[in-house]
């Protein structure tokens, strides 16, 4: 298993086989397309996130300890973005879900090239799991 | 004779910029147009050399933002063929002008009295009524919709009744383009003895507007919409309806006396203009307005229709493509979604190619609901917009669909 | 340390024009203030470049002038200190801000409830009340003046009661200078449980306004008048206020769902902002401000004191002169009227060699009744202005006068 | 006597004189000085003109068919100029009141060189005279 950091790194370098911003959209719409479905059960109101345009649904439970992070979404681009983020925080203790820093965020240039309702989203998502993370730890 | 296309993108700097690295292809024109050299430059000049307020000053600056200002008023009242200057009234926007006649015209309605609107509102021409009519207890009526976004007339005769008072109604259909038959809504309206408010917000970019033949009561739209600054916008109202409604909002310039005691009002266009206005939104509307009524509007409306059809046709071929927004009578506006994808994908992938579309509901939500979506793309066109952008959009569209199929 | 005049000077190009063969002196400051070039050329680059509409849409122009619009907010919210960014509502200007604060905050008025303000309040923040008062049949009770144009607080305890709902005060009086003591004011009003709005579009041009360490419940002004754009003003409000308050106007943007049968309003700020704001005169206003803050105040402040002081010892030398409002704690204004002659004519005379003064009631009918003055020559101060233009202004005002008498 | 042509010519050879607009405002601060005194009786709201900033009280009254006017104002730039107008219009038939284009206005510059109140004021005097000439010939 990877840390967080090492998770982040290796984002970084596969978006940087990409020059053209349409070329890493295509990878996220790939990533998109490969999140697990969610269970149906989880994908209720309750579980939207606010701040998106396009619908969002995260699920969050714990296991063994750590943080499992599940999700979907109408818009591919929206589900792609939450992959990655399921990628890097999903499997984690609360702890270091609460305190990521998420830098790669910026190396990759998501919030710049993502439109500011999506990069709203996109805050929005990572505010949301980290509000997940604590509540969780709270009640474990 | 045709538009010198070049000619008129040459005087919008901004139609020469690049989105990283592919040339603007600005199709928002719905919820923004862009603004000319000539108005930028008004601007320029208004605060480099002009500025400071208007009205009771007897300093020169004054004086000459006064005038330029007045000016303004006199050339919009001529574009619209308004009676008179003073029923011009400077506002924010259609928004705030819309929510002055629901709040003024508002307090003269008393308990039965209905109000007409229709389903293919903006929500600026829905919110401020809901607001109105729960307040007061008056009752709010829609005129209902076909498949075709057309405006459905069927139930005419009892919507439109002894107990209407307003009819408040888009000229063009923002998220549709749907233009309606407002002569025959004003007429019927009149028969009744209603009032007919005409929310231009999609319409004067287009076309010539002419208040006197149309006998429209209130016409609202928006600077930011016809080539002029943000924040500022125009209520036409008959004088003699505005005489009878109350002020809006109290302040500077809209009083003649205030004391302790109490105040009188001033007269119209005054009445309505609480505060310090927004001068140089006054002044640069007024010189957008000057520009656009240079152009000769059938030359305008044949290169729109164009631009529409051109891009219906190469739109229609395009697989699981549905077209929202079918009317006979139709502005350079197309509202669309592609099968198997999401509009908001849609619209970040054609922006990674420098094409700027709406996506979502376009604050017209009861469309959406009507056509049980969540949001179309929207391509809205002004007439500096040319058949080789549709071209570009088009390639640009088939990429991204290729991309999230 | 100084302010380096000339840097300050050479940044506001209308300073450097001439009203016919005499360079501009622009003591009109009260009325307006002109802009610096960063504000001019922000404004010229967002039409030039940047112009889209904001929020919702999903293209690099939208995202653009979104982010630059949220910008101005958050940079507005570090100047105030308003513990949060939702706290700052755009709107139109002072006179707007207040009157949304009539209409929403009144909604929750009831009957017997007193509304406080003063004698010395300009009529945007008189007429507003005035209307509220009428309408919702509550009381509203004025702070009287002394002879010195300073509050009089012998009446206090009776005027602030447990009955007071709402306390609105000018910060800085347009018409005479007075400051006002607002933290006791606030304080006071606190006390029994009403809060209190500042109107300070007479202050934050000049000193620098922590709302926090005030602890106001609102705060108005204008952005025309801090070096920004016209048709722009902010209001900040304290969150738990404003999220009691109900909205004011209806339209795009404030709601989060329409349907025909009804409407859920969306979250601070875009419940207060209805329709499409005044998009470039916030980042106008922002850029403004971020400009203004560069400044030590405490700079700001000595330079205006040293311009207040020179002036009024000039015109104390003048025969027949009456200075009014003398309050010990004022801002760098000068109000006066001259044995024997018309302000009108002065002003006139005055324009006639290139001094922009403003004559008149400076839109404070009650402060000229307590006088018993039909008007007076105001000369307000920025910190461009200089003592070199204050020489200029006396020399022009007793040419004036011998020409007058 | 001299008709309303001749006397408009005299005021803008009375006006050429001066080059300096200081000059010019000392000529007209001049001519209201000497505008002689109007009937307390009537100084009266009645006559107040709207539209100007100074209060300007005007009264007309037909004496062997003709229309004399007299006024007054508290600033005395506007008695000037209504003392101008009055040197025009006065002992005037209604008729020729009613039609004059009274140019010399436009000539002297006195529409540019007053500031918009009292540009306003300028041609609510104008159109106050003209409205009374035409109320007197309605009478007569
Ligand atoms: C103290 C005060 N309050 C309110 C206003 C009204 O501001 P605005 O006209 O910009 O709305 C002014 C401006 O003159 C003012 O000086
Ligand atoms: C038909 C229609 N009405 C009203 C509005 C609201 O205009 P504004 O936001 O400028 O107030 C719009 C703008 O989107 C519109 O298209």
């Amino acid at each position: 298993m990877m840390n967080i950091a090492e998770k982040e790194e290796a984002l970084i370098d596969s978006f940087s086989i990409y020059d053209d911003w349409m070329d890493k959209y295509e990878y996220i719409i790939e990533l998109g397309k490969d999140l697990p479905l969610i269970s149906p059960d989880h994908k209720k109101d309750d579980n939207i996130i606010k701040g998106c345009q396009s619908t969002v649904w995260l699920h969050a439970e714990m296991k063994d300890g750590k943080v499992s992070f599940t999700a979907d979404a109408d818009a591919i681009i929206a589900k792609g973005i939450i992959a990655i983020l399921i990628d890097v925080l999903s499997d984690e203790e609360p702890d270091t879900i609460v305190n990521a820093k998420l830098e790669f965020i910026k190396e990759i240039g998501l919030q710049q090239h993502l439109s500011p309702t999506r990069s709203n989203g996109l805050v929005a998502m990572v505010k949301q799991m980290k509000r997940y993370a604590l509540a969780l730890k709270m009640t474990a | 004779m045709a538009l010198d296309l070049n000619h008129i993108r040459n005087q919008f700097p901004i139609l020469s910029t690049k989105v990283g690295k592919y040339p603007l292809v600005y199709f928002d024109n719905g919820a923004t147009s862009q603004k000319p050299r000539v108005v930028i430059d008004a601007i320029n000049r208004y605060y480099e050399q002009e500025n400071a307020n208007i009205h009771r000053g007897v300093h020169h600056l004054s004086q000459v933002s006064t005038d330029n200002y007045e000016k303004a008023r006199r050339t919009i009242q001529e574009h619209l063929n308004a009676p008179h200057e003073h029923e011009i009234i400077f506002t924010k926007g259609t928004t705030d002008g819309i929510n002055l006649i629901a709040e003024s015209f508002g307090k003269l309605l008393t308990d039965g009295d209905e109000i007409l609107i229709t389903e293919m509102e903006h929500h600026s021409n829905i919110v401020p009524w809901q607001m109105l009519v729960e307040r007061k207890g008056l009752t709010l009526r829609y005129i209902p919709m076909t498949n075709l976004g057309e405006l459905d007339f069927s139930q005419l005769e009892t919507l439109i009744n002894e107990k209407t008072r307003l009819i408040a109604i888009t000229h063009i259909s923002n998220a549709l383009g749907t233009i309606n038959p407002i002569e025959d809504i004003i007429k019927k309206g009149h028969a009744v003895g209603a009032k007919v408010l005409i929310d231009a917000a999609q319409s004067l970019q287009h076309m010539r507007v002419d208040v006197q033949q149309l006998d429209c009561d209130f016409l609202v739209f928006s600077g930011h919409k016809v080539f002029g600054p943000t924040g500022v916008g125009i209520l036409y109202g008959k004088e003699k309806l505005l005489n009878e409604m109350p002020p809006y909002q109290g302040g500077g310039d809209m009083i003649k006396t205030v004391s302790m005691s109490g105040t009188t009002y001033n007269e119209l266009p005054h009445k309505f203009e609480a505060g310090t206005p927004n001068i140089i939104g006054g002044i640069g509307l007024g010189v957008a307005i000057e520009w656009l009524s240079g152009f000769n509007f059938e030359d305008i409306q044949q290169h729109e229709t164009d631009l529409l059809e051109y891009a219906t046709d190469a739109l229609s071929k395009i697989d699981g493509i549905k077209i929202y927004g079918e009317a006979e009578n139709k502005s350079s506006v197309i509202s669309f979604l592609i099968e198997g994808t999401h509009p908001y994908d849609i619209g970040t992938l054609l922006n990674q190619q420098g094409i700027a579309v709406r996506t979502g509901h376009h604050c017209t939500q009861p469309i959406m609901e009507f056509f049980d979506i969540p949001g179309t793309i929207r391509a809205s066109f002004s007439f500096y917009n040319t058949k080789e952008e549709i071209d570009q959009f088009i390639k640009a569209l088939e990429k991204a669909i290729q991309m999230l199929r």
